[in-house]
Parts: structure tokens; C-alpha cells; sequence
């Protein structure tokens, strides 16, 4: 069913700041619904709280914009209520590595049929430039005036290493990498982890597209095989990593497997019944229920 | 003292890992089959093997109201029972142990105790199954008491019917052995309890009703973390919701637990959850999430004795104020309470009507002792054709054109659509919003006109509170009217009550019961009604603080005359409010 | 309408990155430095770039209590400020603005304001810095005011001295195209304001009196995650507590916040933490976990308008019923809620003395108003050298034994050893312990000499809020005796009433007020007797519900007359309490 | 200074069933505590809850038990409170990989020198009996009766990939290299995870002694380079892991390095005055820190 790009777009402007990375996902994620052929209305986008979390409000889709870091946990409970929803998790690094990582381990473990897109600038943008989890080294902002003293989270390693079946990196500066890997994430059958370097152009001074333009590679091109689990580790752990060696930022599909069964496909009462939310309510024979309490 | 007639009061008790519990459960399903009335109340320890856990069945030809006090009887599987609870049985009563190894000697026992002493790990080893020593015991209790020996042999039979025949008659073999030494050792305690063959009768806990409502009201949903005394709603509902196409996933905490429940709830689904004290703690920032995005969510609350990790296998009503004040700032929310395990099943029925009907989180608070304790009840009780009503939704046939969620209603009430339907997709938002859904809080607030939107959203949110409390029950005036006193409760303890008031009357006391069971948003006038009429009140509640005393008195000024709080982590005994009501009556305080 | 005399009321508004904040600022250090009280009121948007926000000066000859209501003059640093404030500028005031950028044809103006269009992009372009604009507008507003030229030039130099001169010449230039332009358009607004040089007086935000304070009472730990509006405590001691011995901690959520200051408060140090109601409802489960390990530690919570995440940028005070219900079950606790940036101060500090003295959680209640406007105050106001109870501790010369960690004492306060102690070693436990700490929970519970030594502890820990309720200050009265009615308030809202009552005792109203600032344990009997001498009572607080009412009437039993309650974002103008207040002393209601 | 192995032990008889994995850890770590003549009282022991949490209680050092998933945070505050002490973290899978997992790996990636221990009986033991993250795929568990359907967590290479400086695995059967690893890891200086697995008798019936007997091997012995960043992830991803090969069980240290500064080295406020327990309270220069607000 063909539905024109504009239906895609919400009445609401995006409200972020001239020139965030975020313009360039929720732009690529429009035409890779569109693309996909997928009407907004099967498509339910959930994300947290954060500038990048604003993202449903954009859309013509249904969406749920929750609190701070448990945009997956909504998202695992609509994907269960209604699998034949494409469900869709979105938002920044703090609300999904920092607040909510926790949360996203435990969903990638479980590889459910949801893609999610983090807009990882490298920074906490709606409260005005604290250090987020993936700040690197002595990065200095309001919360760490002497420069950052952790090392930063590598959200696609951790990805690897937890059982995602989807893992990728994109960036807001390079929208064809960026398309890309949504289009596959978002196909792809079982969790898919989309990480994307979206520059907070208002507080990461550090981090910038110049700062990206000057690293990227698209791993695949040069000869990258995500489907090989060793060398996507590898890869993962390329950057960042803990010597802070930053002069090559991977992105493109590190990390792709259909070899594994989703959640869904294993749930027992989805496999027995099929969608809650279609199943009738209540009890048929309650007699069978009853009897075992005499 | 005499024993109350026409009740048996069982009582087991051992270390953890010595099969306590089956023992008394399989006890006391024997009574409600020979159609007896039955109340058991666990008392155990978080160690998982060892230290000393007893259960107490009371068994009545009458309903029963509380777990009872001192038992007729105590199968003591180990010495420390004996030596706790050897100086509680009832005159007349007995001590049944395994002589070669419970010491009795030195113990102080009531008048005429009888000592009897068995061979149950003798025998147990004989058969080569060291469980059977409780059965041994089961036994020589069913001579203990008159109950005829073919309810167990038919238990026995229907648990390891499907299993080899062989456990059948060692099993039939132990119990023999038991109930033949106590034929030939002075005869049966004289009970008097009169066994009948009334078949149609339930043995529940508080747990399994809510579970049974969940099916019944069509729960499609549930999500939980595991948490003694809630856990045995997700034991249950792992065990048998999938065959009735509940989905049950077991999350990595609270926070992920109500969370997913709400995306489930918001994706449509009927959606529950449960927890007990500690982690219904986590679910505070997401239950106000629900009720600002207008979600409906059931989530239970099965009490235990805190503050924090606390006695966690102990009882306490302790979690009032944490309900009430769940969440920051406003949000309509609805309290239900249930005394017992009907009300169990009503409530939870009730809870997911309420939170479809006015889109909003229920909390349904239950606690240790009604939750895990069986009950017998009727099977009309548990009607499971129950009502059920989904609320304002949009015709899933229009086009969706205009469509506003968050629509400006009379009662607060909007139409809600599910992802999925064409047309109608809006995002819902827990920063403050405007009917669409669109948010007003980034680009907007300060500015006049959505200042006001902003406060009419409120106003609308809000007046689902007047719904509720329409929608919910006044508290319920038990016993006669024109008493001396009334005695305040809510939820589980209000049964023990009634067993107070029932003694009292017997005593000549005219004393009756004021019951809370919809907790918030609160009957005031209706309240204030009763309370018109009352004479002096007496609140008895399982905490502290009188938290639901403090309650009362915000909501209608009334302040209770006397208080009877209990926060050691046991359940109120029916003696110990007679005891304080007695006091209050003939002293005055 | 003539001017309030005396007083200016400066408003600039624009979109965010405009650079709206720190224009105000700068103008309200002026004042402040010429020798004027000042109070600032923003009212920002979460938006980082656009949208519309505005920050209000008032500042005055004497001591000003709020925010102030319309405006003398608004900067317009775009269209949108232009449109929404120039119908509210006072009569006789002025419009401030670029005239290649807003229109201001259309507007509705009152009487006899002024538009005064400024060559502000022109300027700013001509001399290569955009934020230089903001710069011609203050000196415009300088000669409207007849402010001297001279502190702003200071001003600029102190600021920018450091850097090159070029900078301060560029600003000084700035200011002066703005300056003389207004010299010749029109002169001053004649507000007869007059400007001394008394140099003494700080201008502070209520979260910076809390950062100042923590440092003056030793607090060495301090963990937050980020939130509006408590980051800027988080800000200011990132910045400024590592200089004076300060562990500051961003931790990954809330959750590790308030364990991370609870692990430091258990090893000795005193740790605070500071978050907002989406935050604080992540702390709950902990706050019950310090109030059983009885760990010290003072968590600051400043409200802003839920529920969830509400409207991030606006005020309320909607969270009491969270404070006062967080962690399930009974445990003692502190409630505190300051009225102004002193009260900041002085509550903070007294904070970290109850949390050591009876070592359990204290909860100091701010508000986005209180927490980020400016006031000015006196330095004496801000004694740094503030008293330091560290409570009962061992003394660590002992041998420590027969130490008990948890003992029954009589006033619930037992002695507190810190790690690295010789011979002192104990385990704290979550779980119900004895007095050594080792637990009753596992083994033990059920057991009646335990279930006797469960009850024991509980009243041990509860008796610590005999303590603190004596240690409390009881609500004040302020204002004349004798008066027809009581505004009753809490916390930030208290000085916004105090403004209220002096202009309803210019119009011959005899108002007075109650103000609560020390909220939980709550002085029942001392409000009893304040409330008993009353006439009518009117409460003003910022929520839906009245939660602070509810509270009052649950303590005391008193249902106050009247209820003014607020929560659309904005804090509230005296002019409404007027309003309210007249209307239920004319008409009763 | 040389304290007595009796010394270590507190009056608290431990109620753990007989035959509990969580018996040879308890024992292992009093005499590492011996072994390495730390007093008891400079030694803080935090848990949350479960059977392996009650841990503390049963030893004569100081000790934190809290709550349920929060022992690092409170290990974290304590330690930066005072850098002089030795702290432990000590709990179970659930507590530690369940709830806990945010924190785990938060507090790994500042590499604070605090050693965790995680008695990992892949499943929760003190609830009876339900799946843990490390319950691996078709364990038939009270909360899943029909099989567990998600993918363990693998602790060791979320701490490879996050920066934790000593990463090892013990197993209560074997109390040679339970010693080797508890010595090191707590010698070590930064974060050092030691994940033993620990045998929960009365519910785990699938990951039993034997089970693990038939399996552990001790990487080092085999020529495993902890020093190895590659190896070291290659090992940790050895096991658990997404084909459920359950053939080899690797212990022993698996990662270990000394090229990294502690937390406690690059804090601002420990650097300049040192433990903040030990400084005075209040502030010496009140003019200093007023004159910013005139
Ligand atoms: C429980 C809770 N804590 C803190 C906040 C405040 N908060 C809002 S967004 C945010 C972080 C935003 O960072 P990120 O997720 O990276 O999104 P970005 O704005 O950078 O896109 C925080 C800390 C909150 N809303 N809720
Ligand atoms: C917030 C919260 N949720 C749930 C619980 C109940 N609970 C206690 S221990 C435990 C899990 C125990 O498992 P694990 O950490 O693996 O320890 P083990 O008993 O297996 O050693 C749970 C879920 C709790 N105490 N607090
Ligand atoms: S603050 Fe940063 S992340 Fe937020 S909208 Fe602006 S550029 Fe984007
Ligand atoms: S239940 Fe399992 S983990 Fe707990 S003490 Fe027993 S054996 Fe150990
Ligand atoms: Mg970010
Ligand atoms: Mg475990």
C-alpha cells in the first residue's frame, strides 16, 4: 500500500535546534517507512524523554513518548499486546545507554522484533550539555567542568555481546549510510540496534560533523562481514574504546543474524493464540480452570 | 477453657524444606472436602531451608473468619516446634511428634495435653521416602479428630493416581501407620466436628482469586518481577495463562514490569501486574506516567511487613500512604482494597473495568495474609461470566479525521483508539499536552492561551476522579446498628474483625464494624453519613502509623476515638481486638 | 492605574538562545548594585532554541517579596515577545525593540506606553557580535530608568576584563547606541526609583543558598543525576565543591544517586542529593532503605509541574503527597520546605544536623520558583559558619565491644560507628535486625521473643520522630493579630502571600498569614492552638488536590474555610491572592 | 598486621541450605581477607538481596546489606566517601544482572578499585526457584514453565566491553581457582568482577556441580592471555552464548589489566584534599565562595 511521504509527517514542527543531527533521522526515518511501504498507522514509535525522544511527536504514526529511559519496556509490552505492529523504540544516549541501559540489555537478550534507534550525541541535550554516557574522556561540560574521568559505554559491543541479531551504527551526516541501515534494521526480523552519531550542535562542541567527517567509514565497504560474530565484536569495540583511540569511527551494519528465532516466535500464548489484543475476553470453560481449586 | 466447638485447629510446623506447608494444605483440603470450612495462615521465614515455619488450618462446620488462636493440635516435625508451640495447645489438646527425635519432657503444656508420640521417621525410612513421616502424622490427626480415613485415601489417590500405584499405597501404608498407633493410644480429642460430604466447595488464596478474575475479566497481559508475597500470582499465572492467551513475561525489574504493562495496556490490551511494597516503590514514576497518558494498568499490591526488604514473609498494612501518594504532582487514581477472597476477585473484576472505563492505573492492595492464605468459598463466588466494560472507544470504522485523544469531556473521559486503527494515530505524551496529544510543554508553556490549556487539561484529567468515586462502594456497615462501638478497618483485616464482633456479641457487647474496601478516591459524604450515626470507634489497622485512620480523618475531619495498630509482622488475632475493644468499653481507652 | 512607585518591573522576552536569561541578569546585578532588592522570575520553555521565554526583573527600594505582575518596560528581542507582553505593559510604560525586526502596529497597548524602536541588529551587525543587541536595549532601559550609566560600565569590565579589551570597548559601545538613543527619545519613565551604592547585598537563587549552605555544613558527597529544576545544584557544586573537598558524583540515574549518598553517608560523610519529582519518585524505594539502615542523608526535591513529566519548566508544588508516602511501610522522616533563598539556606543546614542527629533521610522541599529565580539578600543572612550535630557517635577510642549498632535507647537514637573503626564492625541491614544488626528476617521471624524484638525496633526507629517533631520549628503567624483571615501557606508560596496581605492592608483588610515551612513531623498541637485563635482561613498552595490542606486537616482535624490552588505552571501573583482573598471576605467564598 | 582466620568470621551462622555454592565463596573470600592481612574493619562489604546477599552478615567486617540491585551504588558512595577502605560487593545474578545490570555496568566502565563478587547461580534462589538473566534458553523455571526463551547475559563480556580492569570467573567446586581469583581480584587495583558460579541446590536443578564439573576448565592453564583484550573476549564469549554451546565452561581469570587509572586517581575533589571522611567539615574561606554572588 503506497502512502505518499508527507503522510508520514505530523502538523508538529520538530522543535530542536537549527542544524541538530536529529533532523537528518527523523528525515530517514520517514522515507524508510515510506519506502517500506508501511502506513503510519501500523507503526507505533515509542521513545523517552530527551530532545531526540520529541521524535514520535513528528510523526504520523501512533506514538507513546514515556518517561526517561523506558521507551523499551513500552515498546516490549505494545509489541506483545499486538506483534503486528512494526514497533519502533527511539531516543538519545542517556535515556537508552545511561537511565535506561539496564532496560536495553535485557531487550536485546530477548531479541523481540523492534528496532531501536538511539540519536547518540554525546551528550544530555534537553537539560542543557551534562556529560552522557558516551561522553569520551575529558570531555568537559556543565557537569564535569574538569573533563569526563569514566570511560565511555560502547553500545554496539554491548549489543554483540547481549544477543542482538541487528546491530549498526549511522550518522546524521552521511544519509545514505543512515538510510541504509534503517531500511535493514527496520526489515530485519528480531531486535535491531541502530545506533546514530547525531551531533548536538548546541552543547557537544567536541563531538561535531566535522569531528565525525573527519572518522566514519562505512565498515562494509571495506570488507566488513557483519554476519561473522568475531569480526562484528571487533569492530564494535573498535570505538570507542578504553585506549581513546579515536581516529576511525566504524558505521554501516556491524552486526546482522537471522540464525535465531525471535521472541514472538517462541512466546507461549502467542504461539497458541496469536495477538492479544485480537483474542476475545474472558474464559471459555472456566469449569477447567475452576477444578483445580477443590 | 474449653475448646470452641464444631472447629479443629490444626496446626504443623517444622523447618523450611521439611514439607510444612503441603502437609497442612493437603490437610486442609481433607476438611473442605468433608465439608468443612477452612482458613489456614502460614507463618514462615525467608530461609529457605531450616529455621521454623509453622501453618495453622482452621477447619469449621461455620464459615471462618481468621486464622484462630491457639490450636487443638501441633504435628511437631522438629524439636523447636515443640518447644514454641507445645505451651499454646488448648487444654484437651495434642502434641503429635516423632519420639525419636522431638524431646517433650521438659516442655510446659496446658491441662490435659496429651503427648503422642509416633514413628514417623521409622516408617518413613521403612518405605524409603522421608516425606511420608508427615503422613504418618496426617494419619494418626484424622484418628485425633474422627475424620474418616477415606477422604485422605481418595487425596492420595487422585495426587499419585497418574504416578506409579507403588507411591498410592506407600502413601496409604504411612498414613495407616499413623492414624492405627493413635486408634490404639487414647482415642480421638472429642472435637466434635461433624463431617459431611458437601463436594461443592473451593479452596482458594487471595492470589489465585485475583488470578481467576484476570482470566475471567480478560487480562491479556501480565508482567511481573518476583517478590514474596506477590510472587505466587506470576507462579500461577506463568502455569496456566498461556493456555487462555495471557502473555506472562517476567521482566528484569519493577521498573521495566509497569512499564511494559502499560505499553501492553496502551497497545490495547487488558494489562496487569504485581508487586509488593519494595517494588511497587520502582513503579511510582510510571504510574503517574499511565495517569498522564491516560493508560489503563492494573497493578496489584500484595503487602508485607516493611520498611524496606523489612520481614519479608511477614504481613503488615504498611503501604497505604506509598499508594496515595505514588507519582509526582495530580493524577486521578483509584485504591481498591479487598477484605477477602471474594472481594479479591470482585475488585480485580472491578480494577479492570475501572482502569478501561476512566483510562487511568487502579491499584488493588491485598497483603501477605490475605493473599496466601486459603479460604474455602462457593463456586457461585466465583462466577467468572463477569461484567466487562471497556470504556469510551472510538469507532474504529470512521476515518479518524479530528480525532483528539485527550478530547475535553464532561467527565474527563476521552475516546480512546488503539494502534492499529486507521486514521486515528496520535501520540501520547507525558509532558503536558493539548487534546490532540501535541505537546504544549516545549514550545508553549507561559504563554497565555496554553496556560489555560494546560490548566483545563487538569481540570480534565481530574474529573475522572468524580467518576470514580461515584463508581466505587461506600464503606459497608457490618453487624447491627445501634452499637457501642464501632470498629474501623479496611481491607484483610476486617474478616478478623467480624470474628471480634462476633464474640463481643457473645459476651454482651453490642460493638460493630465499619469496612473500607474502596479505598480512593475516597466516600466522604457518604462516610460522614455512617459516622453521623456512630457511637465511639475503635481503628484497628496492621501499621504504625494509622495510616488509614490519618486518611479518614483528611478526607471527613473525623478523628477515630481509639486506636489498634499491629506492625510486628502477624496477622490480628480476633482475641487481641476483643481484648482492646473490651478495654476501650469497660475503661474508655 | 498609576506605577507601584519605586519599583521597576524590567521584562525581556525572545526566543531561547537569545540570550533572554542572561540579559535579565545582567540588568538585575545593576540594580542590585545600585543598591536595589531584586527578584527574578524566568519563565522558559524546554525547548533549547525558539520558542518563546521571558524573564522579569522587579526590583525596588525596599525588600520585594514576588516576582511583581505587569511590566514597566519589555525588551521584545522578537515578535512573539511583542505580541504577547505589550498588551500587558503598565500605563505610562514602555516597548522596547528593533524596528527592522517587530512590528508593532497592530498591538493593543494601555495608556501611554511607548514603543521605542532601537537600531539593536544594526549595532550588534555593525560591530560584528550578535548578542551585542541585547546589550543596546539595557542601555536603552538604563535611560529610561534613569539608572546611571556607570555600574553597567563596571559591570562590563569585571566581566569581560579579563578578556581582551577590545570586548569591553565593543560592549561599552553597545550600551551607549542605547543610551543615548533613548537620552533623546522621549527621556525616562520617571519611576522615581532611586539608586544608592550600597554595595552589601548578594543576589542569589534558592539553589544556590542550597549549595552554599551544604558547603557551610560539610556536606562532602554530593551525587545527582541531571533535572530541571534541580541541575543547577548539580552545576554550581561540579564547579565549586571539588575546590573545597566535594565529591561530586553524576551517577546513571536516580536510583544510583540516592544509594551512591546513602553509601557515603554510611561511611561517614555527609552526603545530600537533589532531583525533581520524576526523579525523587526513583529514590523512594531507597529513602525507606536509609530510613531502616538509618543512614543520613539529605535529598532535595524541587518540584516543578507534573504530573510525570509535566511541564518541565513550570512551577508547582504538587509533590508533598509523594515526600510524605515515599517508601513502603513506616519509617521516620523529615520534611522541610524553606519559603525563600534564607529559608534555602538555613533549612539546608538544619537538614543535614536532623539527618546525623536522628540519622535517617530529611527531604528538603524546594520549587522551580524558588530554586532558580534571583533574590536579593544580606550577607549576614548567609553566616557560613553554621553549627555542625554530628548526632550520637561512638567514641572511636573504645574497644567497641559489646557494640550495638541499633540499640534500644530511649530516644530512638542509637550510636553510630563509621568503616575503618576498630572493633566497631557491624552489618547494616535493609531486613529487620537486632540491635547488634544482625537480622530477625531470615531465621528468626514468627518466633515470639522475635516477633516481641520486630515490634521493639520499629518503636526504637518511630521514636526518633518524638525528636524531630520537638526539633521543628511550629508554623509562623506573620502579620497583625486579630486578624478576619488567615492565609494559610507552605513553603515558596509563603512571601507571594505576605505581599498579598500588606496591599489587602492598604485597601483596610485585616489579613494575616500561616505560614509552614517546617512540614513533617507535623506540630500538630502548636497549630492546634495558632488555629484555634483564627478567624476564617484561607489556603493558597500550588497543586490540584490541596494536598497541603489535606494534610493539615488530617493532622489537626481542620478543614481550613477556603482553598486558592494553582497549577497551571505559573507561580502565583499576588494579585490573585488579593483577588481570592477579597472575594471571600466580601462574599464569603 | 595478622588477624586470625576466626577473626573474620562473624557469630551469624550462615542459613544458607546445606550444600549452597555460597558456602565456598563465603569461605574463600575470609581467607582472602587473611591472606591479604586486611583488618576486618577496613573492610566494607555491600549486598542488595537474595540468598547470596546475605553474605555480609556472616562475616566480622563491616558491611552495607540493602536493597535488591543496589549494591554497587552503595559500594560506589562509600568508597568515594573513603578511598582508605577496601570495599566488596557481594550478591547474586539476579541481584547483580537482573535489577542491577544499569549499575553493573556504569560502575565498571569508572573502574573504581572495588572488587564485585556475583554468586551466579543462574537462578533466583531466595524468591524459589525463578528464571535469572542467567538462566540460559530452555530452563523450565517457575516463572517458565514452558522454558526459558531469551539469551543469558554474559557477565564477563558486557566487563570486557566496559571497562572493567579484572574480569574473572570462580566456581564453588573448585576452591583453587575460587582462591586464585578472589587474591587477585581484590588486590587489584580498579574494578575487578568476579563471577563464580555457585550452585543453587534446591532450585537449580539443570546447572548442578556436576553440571559445571563436567565443564570448567581454567583458561590460564590452557594458555589463555588475560592480558589479551581480543583473547579475553573471545574467552568471555565462550560462554553463555547465543548457540547455546554448552560444552566448556572457561574460569579463571579472563581479562586483566594495570594500563588504566582508578576512578579514585582522577577525582577532582579526592585529589586535591583526599578521603572526604577525614576533612574537616565546613569551609575555611567563606568570602572566597560568597564574593561570586554580589
Ligand atoms: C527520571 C528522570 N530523570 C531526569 C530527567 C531529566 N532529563 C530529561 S532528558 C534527560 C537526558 C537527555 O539526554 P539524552 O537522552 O541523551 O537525549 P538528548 O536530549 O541528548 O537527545 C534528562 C536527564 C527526567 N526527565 N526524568
Ligand atoms: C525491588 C525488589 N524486587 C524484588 C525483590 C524480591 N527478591 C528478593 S531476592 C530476589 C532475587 C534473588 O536472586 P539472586 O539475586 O540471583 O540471589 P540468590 O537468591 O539466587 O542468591 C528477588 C527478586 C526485592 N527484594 N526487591
Ligand atoms: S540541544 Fe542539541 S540535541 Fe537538543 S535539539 Fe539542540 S542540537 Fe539537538
Ligand atoms: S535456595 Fe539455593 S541459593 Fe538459596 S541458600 Fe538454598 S541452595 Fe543456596
Ligand atoms: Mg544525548
Ligand atoms: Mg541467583
Amino acid at each position: 500500500m503506497a502512502v505518499e511521504l508527507q503522510q508520514y509527517k505530523s502538523e508538529v514542527k520538530p522543535d530542536w535546534c537549527p542544524g541538530c543531527g536529529d533532523f537528518a533521522v527523523l528525515s530517514a526515518l520517514t522515507k524508510t517507512l515510506q519506502v517500506l511501504a508501511l502506513p503510519p498507522w501500523q507503526v507505533l514509535v515509542v521513545s523517552g524523554i530527551g530532545c531526540s525522544s520529541n521524535l514520535p511527536g513528528f510523526l504520523s504514526t501512533y506514538g507513546f513518548h514515556g518517561i526517561h529511559g523506558r521507551a523499551l519496556p513500552v515498546a516490549t509490552g505494545a509489541k506483545l499486546a499486538n506483534p503486528e505492529l512494526t514497533v519502533i523504540a527511539a531516543g538519545g544516549d542517556g535515556d537508552g545507554y545511561g537511565i535506561g541501559v539496564g532496560h536495553f540489555l535485557h531487550t536485546m537478550r530477548r531479541n523481540l522484533d523492534i528496532t531501536y534507534i538511539v540519536m547518540n550525541n554525546e551528550i544530555y541535550g534537553l537539560t542543557t550539555g551534562q556529560a552522557s554516557p558516551t561522553s569520551e574522556k575529558e570531555h568537559k561540560t556543565k557537569s564535569t567542568p574538569e573533563g569526563v574521568i569514566e570511560n565511555p559505554i560502547n553500545p554496539l559491543a554491548l549489543a554483540v555481546a547481549s544477543g542482538a541479531t541487528f546491530v549498526a551504527r549511522g550518522f546524521s551526516g552521511d544519509t545514505k549510510t543512515l538510510a541504509d541501515v534503517l531500511v535493514r534494521g527496520i526489515k530485519h526480523k528480531g531486535f535491531s540496534l541502530i545506533d546514530v552519531m547525531s551531533p548536538c550542535v548546541t552543547y557537544n562542541k567536541v563531538n561535531t560533523y566535522d569531528w565525525f567527517k573527519q572518522r566514519v567509514y562505512v565498515a562494509e565497504k571495506e570488507g566488513h562481514n557483519p554476519k561473522d560474530l568475531q569480526a562484528a565484536m571487533a569492530k564494535a569495540m573498535e570505538w570507542p574504546n578504553m585506549d581513546q583511540k579515536r581516529d576511525r569511527v566504524p558505521t554501516g551494519v556491524i552486526y546482522e543474524t537471522d540464525a535465531y528465532p525471535t521472541y514472538e516466535d517462541q512466546e507461549p500464548a502467542l504461539k497458541r493464540f496469536g495477538p492479544p489484543v485480537k483474542q476475545k475476553l474472558g474464559i471459555d470453560d472456566p469449569e477447567a480452570v475452576l477444578k483445580e481449586f477443590y | 477453657m474449653a475448646f470452641q466447638m464444631n472447629e479443629i485447629l490444626f496446626r504443623v510446623g517444622g523447618a523450611a524444606g521439611d514439607g510444612v506447608a503441603s502437609t497442612a494444605e493437603t490437610f486442609a483440603r481433607l476438611c473442605v472436602r468433608g465439608g468443612l470450612y477452612v482458613h489456614t495462615y502460614s507463618s514462615y521465614q525467608s530461609v529457605i531451608r531450616g529455621g521454623h515455619g509453622w501453618t495453622q488450618v482452621r477447619a469449621s462446620e461455620a464459615p471462618v473468619l481468621s486464622q484462630g488462636e491457639d490450636p487443638n493440635l501441633v504435628i511437631c516435625l522438629n524439636q523447636e516446634t515443640a518447644n514454641i508451640h507445645a505451651p499454646v495447645v488448648q487444654v484437651g489438646g495434642a502434641l503429635l511428634y516423632d519420639g525419636s527425635l522431638v524431646k517433650v519432657d521438659g516442655l510446659t503444656l496446658r491441662k490435659d495435653v496429651r503427648k503422642v508420640p509416633l514413628p514417623m521417621n521409622e516408617t518413613a525410612r521403612g518405605l524409603g521416602e522421608p516425606m511420608l513421616k508427615n503422613v504418618v502424622a496426617l494419619g494418626a490427626a484424622l484418628a485425633l479428630l474422627e475424620i474418616p480415613f477415606a477422604p485422605l485415601e481418595n487425596g492420595i489417590k487422585e495426587t499419585f493416581g497418574h504416578k506409579k500405584p507403588e507411591i498410592v499405597e506407600m502413601n496409604l501404608k504411612a498414613a495407616h501407620v499413623g492414624f492405627d498407633t493413635l486408634q490404639g493410644n487414647g482415642g480421638p480429642l472429642g472435637l466434635g466436628v461433624q463431617f459431611s460430604k458437601y463436594p461443592g466447595r473451593m479452596m482458594i488464596t487471595g492470589n489465585e482469586a485475583i488470578c481467576l478474575a484476570a482470566l475471567a475479566a480478560g487480562c491479556k497481559f501480565y508482567a511481573a518481577y518476583p517478590m514474596t508475597p506477590a510472587s505466587s500470582i506470576l507462579h500461577w499465572l506463568a502455569a496456566n495463562g498461556p493456555r487462555h492467551g495471557v502473555v506472562v513475561k517476567q521482566a528484569e525489574d519493577e521498573l521495566a514490569v509497569i512499564n511494559m504493562a502499560i505499553g501492553a495496556g496502551h497497545a490495547g490490551a487488558r494489562a496487569m501486574c504485581a508487586t509488593s511494597g519494595g517494588g511497587f516503590s520502582l513503579m511510582v514514576e510510571a504510574l503517574g506516567e499511565a495517569g498522564m497518558t491516560e493508560t489503563p494498568v492494573v497493578c496489584v499490591l500484595v503487602q508485607r511487613a516493611g520498611p524496606s526488604t523489612g520481614v519479608p514473609t511477614k504481613t503488615e498494612q504498611g503501604d497505604l500512604n506509598l499508594a496515595l501518594g505514588a507519582g509526582q504532582g495530580d493524577w486521578p487514581r483509584a485504591i481498591l482494597a479487598p477484605r477477602n477472597t471474594i472481594d479479591c476477585f470482585d475488585a480485580t473484576v472491578k480494577a479492570f473495568n475501572l482502569a478501561e472505563v476512566y483510562q487511568t492505573p487502579v491499584i488493588l492492595m491485598s497483603d501477605l495474609y490475605l493473599g496466601e492464605g486459603f479460604r474455602t468459598a462457593e463456586e457461585e463466588q466465583f462466577n467468572m461470566a463477569v461484567p466487562i466494560h471497556r470504556g469510551l472507544l472510538v469507532d474504529g470504522n470512521g476515518d479518524g479525521k479530528d480525532y483528539l485523544r485527550y478530547k475535553f469531556t464532561e467527565d474527563g473521559v476521552s475516546p480512546r483508539a488503539f494502534p492499529g486503527m486507521k486514521g486515528y494515530q496520535f501520540t501520547a505524551g507525558t509532558d503536558e499536552h493539548m487534546e490532540k496529544g501535541i505537546l504544549i510543554s516545549d514550545v508553549l508553556p507561559g504563554i497565555p492561551e496554553w496556560i489555560e490549556e494546560r490548566r483545563k487539561m487538569m481540570d480534565k484529567r481530574m474529573r475522572k476522579l468524580e467518576g470514580l468515586r461515584h463508581d466505587l462502594s461506600p464503606p459497608e456497615l457490618w453487624g447491627a446498628t445501634g452499637a457501642d462501638l464501632t470498629i474501623v478497618s479496611w481491607g484483610s483485616t476486617a474478616m478478623t474483625v467480624r470474628e471480634a464482633i462476633i464474640r463481643l456479641a457473645a459476651k454482651g457487647y453490642k460493638v460493630n464494624a465499619l469496612e473500607f474496601f474502596d479505598i480512593y478516591p475516597f466516600k466522604a459524604e457518604e462516610t460522614q453519613e455512617i459516622l453521623d450515626r456512630v457511637e465511639k470507634t475503635l481503628c484497628v489497622e496492621g501499621n504504625f502509623m494509622g495510616q488509614f485512620a490519618h486518611l479518614l480523618r483528611a478526607e471527613t475531619g473525623y478523628k477515630v476515638d481509639h486506636m489498634l495498630t499491629k506492625y510486628d509482622g502477624e496477622p490480628f488475632e480476633a482475641r487481641e481486638i476483643v481484648a482492646r475493644a473490651t478495654e476501650v468499653m469497660e475503661h474508655g481507652g
